[in-house]
């Protein structure tokens, strides 16, 4: 209290606030490779990509405007609408058997069986597999002359037929096999510690209220676990889109194009056609669906809680 | 269903198959039709998902004219190992013909560097963001996060634009930044939550004993945080080692990964196709991230479930 | 494929000794077995020179090679040298100033006067310098077909393509497939093009392609020719191989009457061991227009800094086009030299017909120097539709292909 | 001579106001503590003088040295947390020495310091331990000892004994107060535990809203609190408040009239609405009762005996009412009960600005 100022004059570089930009500045330097990540990669490339879907750009990127060319010829290609409806078809398809196999495999595990572990190794080791080798075994198990037709014929029904691959009609649920085969693991997993994580006295009040399993399960455990739905729901349709790797090694696209998928366009268009300009305005189709995707489940989650 | 939560004989000891503790007077059957259904569903549905890694193992096994003649299930009448070893040291993608040994060491030398890098940028980002927040810091998180949805479609040609500028672009070197960045979203999501589950007081205790933000990451943090280095670690050797995409785009064929490697030798066909050294080569491209599955199980698994579970 | 690593561990010593030797990486497709044998022989010329060829094949077809090369010329790491099928696909490559101009060697080595058909060099011309050296000429116009095949069903082999879908319903009744098709895209869009030329002419062919005539594309002639690709269509019902060697596989083993296949098809048959007309017999223009177009391999050499790497890359140029280098790759790949006064010896009976028609001059521009790679991609994706989806009709995808037409370059 | 010194100081958070131009001055070995409900402040206030926050404005001088913007280990401070925040992959020595190799001391100083703390605190046989081996208790000693070594002047406490059980709380506690008396620097604890902060505090500042409502010795706070807030967190059972009217010594409410004359009110007349505190040990039962100016029967209403003592509860003009009753003391709700009040003991506040009149 007797002389602030006295003070002030022997305090040295305690009384000055540092620069506020070197401030943290270790914290701001270990920081720069996300920030670049951040700006270049996500932002900047992004932009990049979207900017010269509106341009002709050919086998090199330049920047010769052309309005909505692109989208008009994107959206008046079979092969892109194929690979549209095949997502779709895939994406509900998947969407849906992995959250329902996904919660029954869980569900009955959660049911104190035995051989637990061994069960649940067994249902998601393939997640551990790539999409190639996953494409692959699956092209050989579903090849008519080799695989499950040929087994089931030569067990004496000759006219048993099972050849998703080779039939343009069904060749998308082939490959949504394959992919159920790789993916419902994780899922399993994840609503398994959904369930692990739901109180026992929620399972003893119901049974003192008398409320059926099957029912406990739809009415009580299921929206207790929405969190645990939501993850899995961001996490499914995330895959979802980028699926890639499961068709080239499984189908490369056929029969015909009936398999094609818009990550293959992109990459075809880019690569191997030389025409960028198509290929980026199918990338940013992509992206528009997943915005149309996220922006709403982001809204629910985070306009949702500040509302809490 | 009931039955089976409730399934104990009179006195209290469990039968086959059940749980353990006193759970109701009625004594049960063992194989009540409800076990018999729950069991059933279980097993059922494991021999699909067991049945494609059979598959493999039998008809890598086989020589070609068993292949042919009989049914893929079955097991080898003689067991021969020659597929093995055509698929890792004689198979060919043009040329070349040095098997998938290539690839498969091509995949350690993008493997060990990209993970290593990877998670040393994420978890310098992950304590950066819990501890050391600045302005801005939130805004390229959220850039982060929602970088982890945006296809990689999109951005696939403009790297390879950056990398060419930096004269990266078919190296080793580039894919390795390519893995760091696309695993960037992930890890650092991983690392920020594991960090800010830390408490508070550990940071600020560092602080007043003098340690710096690289003192308190080495010395305080980076020890705290084994067990999800671990898990990150699971999570970039099996997401790293399985790509194709970039591993596809991003170099050449001399250092062209393991799964390219694969899908090269598989898809292209000199005469006939020999299934045999085909699963041998399917299965031996599998075989790090299986082994680390089977080996680490349960850490496996939270790693798994942290790179997919939000913040 | 053991011998060329061995030919080449034993050069790579050899050339220790030589002044200069450079190592040239070089990239191709050529993964089967014909090609690869015929890829050694210019390894092993060009490691006779002291420097070193370092083989960068890459599997699969052209499409998934060429985005790859492409991407490497682009990505600031080009290769010492690269096959391309000449045409448009290096257009923007060159006018981006990434290749390296060859008019200095062409003019010194004489390309001009030696190159027949001389449409080959115009491939490679843009600006009036030349930017690749042309290899080998490769016609899609062919048609193989297995002796073995017609013998078990019955029927005579058939001279045409009209006597074949004759001959189908026999083919069948033997338990065969008559005509043999891989499943890929380009397979059908290079048969598609075979047919189209037999079937609609020539005169046809150029108004569509080349000078993109709507009339043309929509009227009735070349509603024959969709008529008769969904004709191959149905033959091709029960084939479900996925490579195009797998499909020849079955016309060798008589498995299949035939297949529309260009003449590296041809390779496969030597590696089998089978005689021209004796085992198989080809058709040149399905029998029906004895054409061959001239599509065909070339080599782009990328712009390098590096001086040692531009002295191996002319010296490769020039080498490329040797009589004898010519004659020892052309042998083993089942293709034709571009240069009209070499003497390939003893050629086999289909050989001598493709060799007779290029001498005529019955030549025709192959698919990739009339159309872009872009346009090439989406009829091929439009055929290969067609293709699988037996109720796609020939009236619709006519429609289809005609507006891919419209807004080709 | 000021150990520590506040001047006018802020904090923002955004648009939250965290702390309001706020001055304290604390002297050399003095042990003062921050009380306050969660959400006060008064945690900001500490880690402001730790240097763990950055202030928005004013300064923060420690020894009379301007410290505003020096690093927490430059300021000469040692700091105990409410969790520990012991370094679990370190031994109990490492962690005491760890801001010491920090500074680059050398090993024998080192060494001498913390063989010294271990020993104050009596917990050498601990040194070569994982703190995950040690037990609530011992393992705040460690982070006592932590600050200790530092050899600091100012003693920060961050609500250390909240997540110690009751016993272990009291223990620590007296440990803490015989250190202080050892040790004699300043300290500064921040509790919400009003029995800590009394037994332990030389001035207790309660906080409220980022601010200071009242800065004084325990015994002051108690009898003599200065607003209406301070007097009801402090004390518990906490004080009785009866609204009414202050008119020249008397004091009506709901009909009741209160002689205050004997209360020492601070301003020469008070009149108007006030408020009356009676803490329930102040209110008299039985013969005690019979000399103070205040009497009234009551009717009990709930008995909470707790051992030493009863609380009753009861009505008193119209408005609840507690007291403190000898635990011995037979009574059942029903019952009536004579009960007198001293105002000399009891707290007028002014009804509009809650200060004491």
């Amino acid at each position: 209290m007797t002389s602030t100022d006295a003070r002030t004059v022997e305090a040295g570089n305690g009384s000055r606030p540092p620069n506020p930009l070197l401030k943290n500045l270790s914290a701001k330097i270990a920081s720069v490779p996300m920030a670049l990540t951040a700006l270049v990669i996500f932002l900047g490339c992004t932009g990049w990509t979207v900017v010269h879907s509106f341009t002709s750009s050919k086998l090199l990127p330049k920047l010769d405007f052309v309005g909505l060319d692109q989208y008009d010829r994107l959206w008046s290609t079979r092969r892109w609408l194929v690979s549209i409806e095949n997502l779709a078809i895939y994406g509900i398809c998947s969407l849906i058997f992995t959250l329902v196999i996904g919660f029954t495999l869980a569900a009955l595990l959660d049911r104190k069986v035995r051989f637990e572990s061994a069960f649940r190794t067994i249902y998601l080791y393939p997640f551990a597999l790539s999409f190639i080798v996953t494409g692959l075994v699956w092209q050989w198990l579903l090849n008519p002359e080799l695989g499950i037709q040929n087994v089931v014929r030569s067990l004496g029904w000759e006219s048993f037929s099972f050849d998703p691959l080779y039939n343009p009609d069904i060749v998308i649920f082939g490959i949504l096999i394959a992919g159920l085969w790789q993916g419902t693991g994780l899922i399993m997993v994840i609503m398994l510690a959904g369930l692990r994580g739901i109180d026992e006295d929620i399972w003893k009040a119901a049974r003192v209220d008398g409320i059926p399993v099957w029912k406990t399960y739809v009415l009580v455990i299921i929206p207790m676990m929405r969190p645990v739905f939501v993850t899995a729901l961001v996490l499914i349709t995330s895959g979802i889109v980028k699926i890639y790797d499961l068709v080239v090694a499984q189908t490369s696209g056929g029969p015909g194009i009936a398999s094609e998928v818009p990550a293959k366009y992109v990459y075809d268009r880019m690569f191997s056609s030389q025409n960028l300009g198509q290929g980026f305005a199918a990338s940013t189709m992509m992206l528009l669906m997943v915005a149309i995707i996220l922006i709403p489940w982001a809204y629910l989650e985070f306009g949702g809680k500040k509302r809490g | 269903m009931a039955d089976v939560t409730a399934s104990t004989n009179g006195n209290g000891i469990p039968a086959t198959g059940l749980v353990e503790g006193p759970r109701g007077a009625k004594p049960k059957r063992t194989f009540s039709r409800g076990n018999i259904f729950l069991y059933g569903t279980l097993i059922v549905v494991a021999v699909y998902y067991a049945l494609p890694l059979w598959v493999m193992v039998v008809t890598s096994l086989k020589g070609m004219p068993e292949i042919r003649m009989g049914n893929i299930f079955a097991p080898p009448v003689e067991i021969t190992f020659q597929p093995w070893v055509k698929a890792w040291a004689e198979a060919c993608t043009g040329i070349n013909c040095d098997g998938l040994s290539r690839g498969f060491w091509n995949s350690v030398r993008i493997l060990v560097p990209s993970v290593v890098l990877s998670i040393a940028v994420a978890s310098v980002n992950g304590y950066a963001l819990s501890n050391w927040k600045f302005k801005g810091s939130e805004v390229f998180f959220t850039i982060l996060m929602l970088g982890a949805f945006i296809p990689y479609q999109v951005m696939i040609y403009p790297i390879v634009i950056l990398l060419r500028e930096m004269g990266l672009y078919g190296t080793l070197w580039g894919l390795v930044l390519v893995h760091t960045i696309f695993g960037m979203p992930i890890l650092t999501l991983l690392f920020r939550n594991y960090f800010t589950s830390i408490p508070m007081d550990l940071f600020k205790a560092a602080r007043v004993d003098g340690a710096g933000f690289w003192g308190i990451y080495f010395r305080v943090m980076v020890p705290m945080a084994l067990p999800i280095f671990v898990v990150a670690m699971i999570l970039q050797v099996t997401g790293i080692w399985n790509d194709f995409l970039f591993g596809v785009i991003y170099t050449k064929p001399e250092i062209y990964p393991m799964t390219v490697q694969l899908n090269n030798i598989v898809n292209s066909v000199q005469g006939v196709k020999e299934y045999n050294v085909n699963m041998a080569a399917t299965l031996l491209t599998g075989l790090v991230p299986l082994t680390i599955y089977f080996v680490s199980g349960k850490l496996f698994v939270r790693g798994i479930a942290a790179g997919a579970v939000k913040g | 494929m053991k011998p060329i690593t061995g030919i080449l561990a034993a050069t790579a010593l050899a050339s220790g000794t030589a002044a200069f030797a450079t190592d040239l990486e070089v990239t191709h497709w050529w993964t089967s077995g014909g090609e690869a044998a015929a890829v050694a022989e210019f390894a092993k010329a060009f490691d006779a020179t002291g420097n070193q060829w370092v083989d960068g094949a890459i599997a699969g077809s052209g499409n998934t090679a060429r985005p790859i090369i492409v991407s490497r010329i682009l990505g600031g790491d080009p290769m010492g040298a690269t096959q391309l099928n000449h045409g448009r696909q290096a257009e923007e490559l060159i006018e981006a100033g990434l290749m390296m101009d060859l008019t200095e060697i062409a003019e010194a080595e004489g390309w001009k006067d030696i190159v027949n058909p001389s449409t080959l060099l115009d491939g490679c011309t843009v600006d009036g310098k030349i930017y690749c050296a042309p290899v080998n000429i490769h016609s899609w116009q062919w048609m193989w077909l297995s002796n073995k095949a017609f013998e078990d069903a019955g029927v005579p082999v058939p001279t045409n393509w009209t006597e074949f879908v004759e001959a189908a319903p026999a083919l069948e009744a033997a338990g065969k497939i008559p005509l043999a098709m891989g499943q890929q895209p380009w397979q059908q869009g290079g048969a598609f093009n075979v047919i189209l030329t037999a079937v609609g002419g020539i005169e046809l062919i150029d108004k569509i392609q080349g000078q993109k005539d709507m009339d043309a594309a929509m009227g009735p002639e070349f509603a024959e020719v969709w008529t008769a690709f969904a004709k191959a269509r149905d033959m091709a019902a029960k084939s479900t191989v996925q490579d195009w060697n797998q499909a020849t596989n079955l016309v060798i083993t008589g498995q299949a009457g035939g297949q529309i296949m260009g003449d590296w098809a041809q390779g496969e048959f030597q590696v089998a061991e089978q005689t021209a007309g004796e085992d198989y017999t080809c058709l040149p223009g399905l029998g029906l227009e004895a054409i061959l177009d001239t599509g065909g391999d070339a080599f782009y050499f990328p712009v390098n800094d590096d001086p040692e790497i531009t002295a191996a890359q002319k010296e490769l140029a020039a080498l490329l086009l040797k009589p004898e280098v010519q004659v020892a790759f052309n042998s083993k790949k089942g293709s034709m030299p571009v240069r009209g006064d070499v003497d390939l010896g003893t050629v086999n009976a289909c050989m001598k017909k493709g060799l007779d028609l290029l001498a005529a001059g019955n030549i025709m521009p192959s698919r990739e120097q009339v159309l872009t790679q872009d346009t090439i991609n989406e009829i091929n994706d439009l055929l290969t539709e067609f293709w699988a989806d037996p109720s796609y009709s020939p009236e619709d995808a006519q429609k289809a292909y005609a507006d891919i037409i419209s807004r080709a370059e | 001579m000021h150990s520590v010194s506040i001047r006018s100081l802020d904090l923002h958070f955004g648009a939250v106001k965290v702390l309001q131009n706020l001055d304290l001055d604390i002297f050399d070995g003095e042990f003062l503590v921050l009380l306050g409900s969660s959400g006060c402040g008064k945690s900001t206030l500490l880690n402001c003088i730790a240097g763990l926050l950055d202030v928005t404005d004013g300064q923060i001088f420690i020894k009379d040295k301007n410290v505003t913007w020096l690093e927490p280990n430059e300021r000469g401070i040692g700091m105990v947390f409410q969790s520990y925040a012991l370094y679990p992959q370190m031994t109990v020595e490492g962690n005491l020495s760890f801001g010491l190799r920090n500074a680059r001391m050398p090993k024998a100083e080192i060494a001498k310091r913390v063989a010294r703390a271990a020993e104050i605190l009596q917990i050498e046989p601990l040194l070569k331990r994982k703190p995950a081996a040690l037990s609530g208790g011992q393992r705040q000693r460690v982070a006592i000892g932590r600050a200790l070594v530092r050899d600091v002047d100012v003693f920060l406490f961050d609500e250390p004994l909240s997540n110690l059980d009751a016993k272990l709380r009291a223990d620590l506690r007296v440990e803490i107060k015989r250190l202080h008396q050892n040790l004699e620097n300043t300290m500064i604890y921040v509790t919400h535990d009003q029995v800590e902060a009394m037994t332990l505090a030389d001035r207790i500042a309660i906080m409220k809203g980022g601010q200071i409502m009242q800065l004084a010795s325990p015994a002051e706070i108690y009898n003599r609190p200065g607003n209406k807030y301070v007097a009801d967190f402090i004390g518990s059972p906490s004080m009785n408040f009866l609204e009414g009217m202050l008119d020249s010594g008397r004091f009506t409410t709901s009909g009741e009239t209160l002689d205050t004359t004997a209360y020492p009110f601070s301003g020469s007349t008070a009149h108007g609405p006030a408020t009356m505190g009676v803490r329930p040990e102040h209110v008299a039962t039985g013969h005690e009762m019979q000399s103070l100016p205040i009497q009234a029967d009551v009717s009990v209403e709930l008995v909470e005996p707790m051992g030493s003592d009863t609380l009753v509860w009861t009505q008193f003009a119209g408005q609840t009412f507690r007291f403190r009753m000898d635990g011995q003391a037979e009574v059942a709700p029903g019952d009536t009960i004579r009960i007198g009040i001293d105002p000399a003991k009891a707290s007028f506040f002014d009804q509009k600005t809650e200060l004491r009149l």
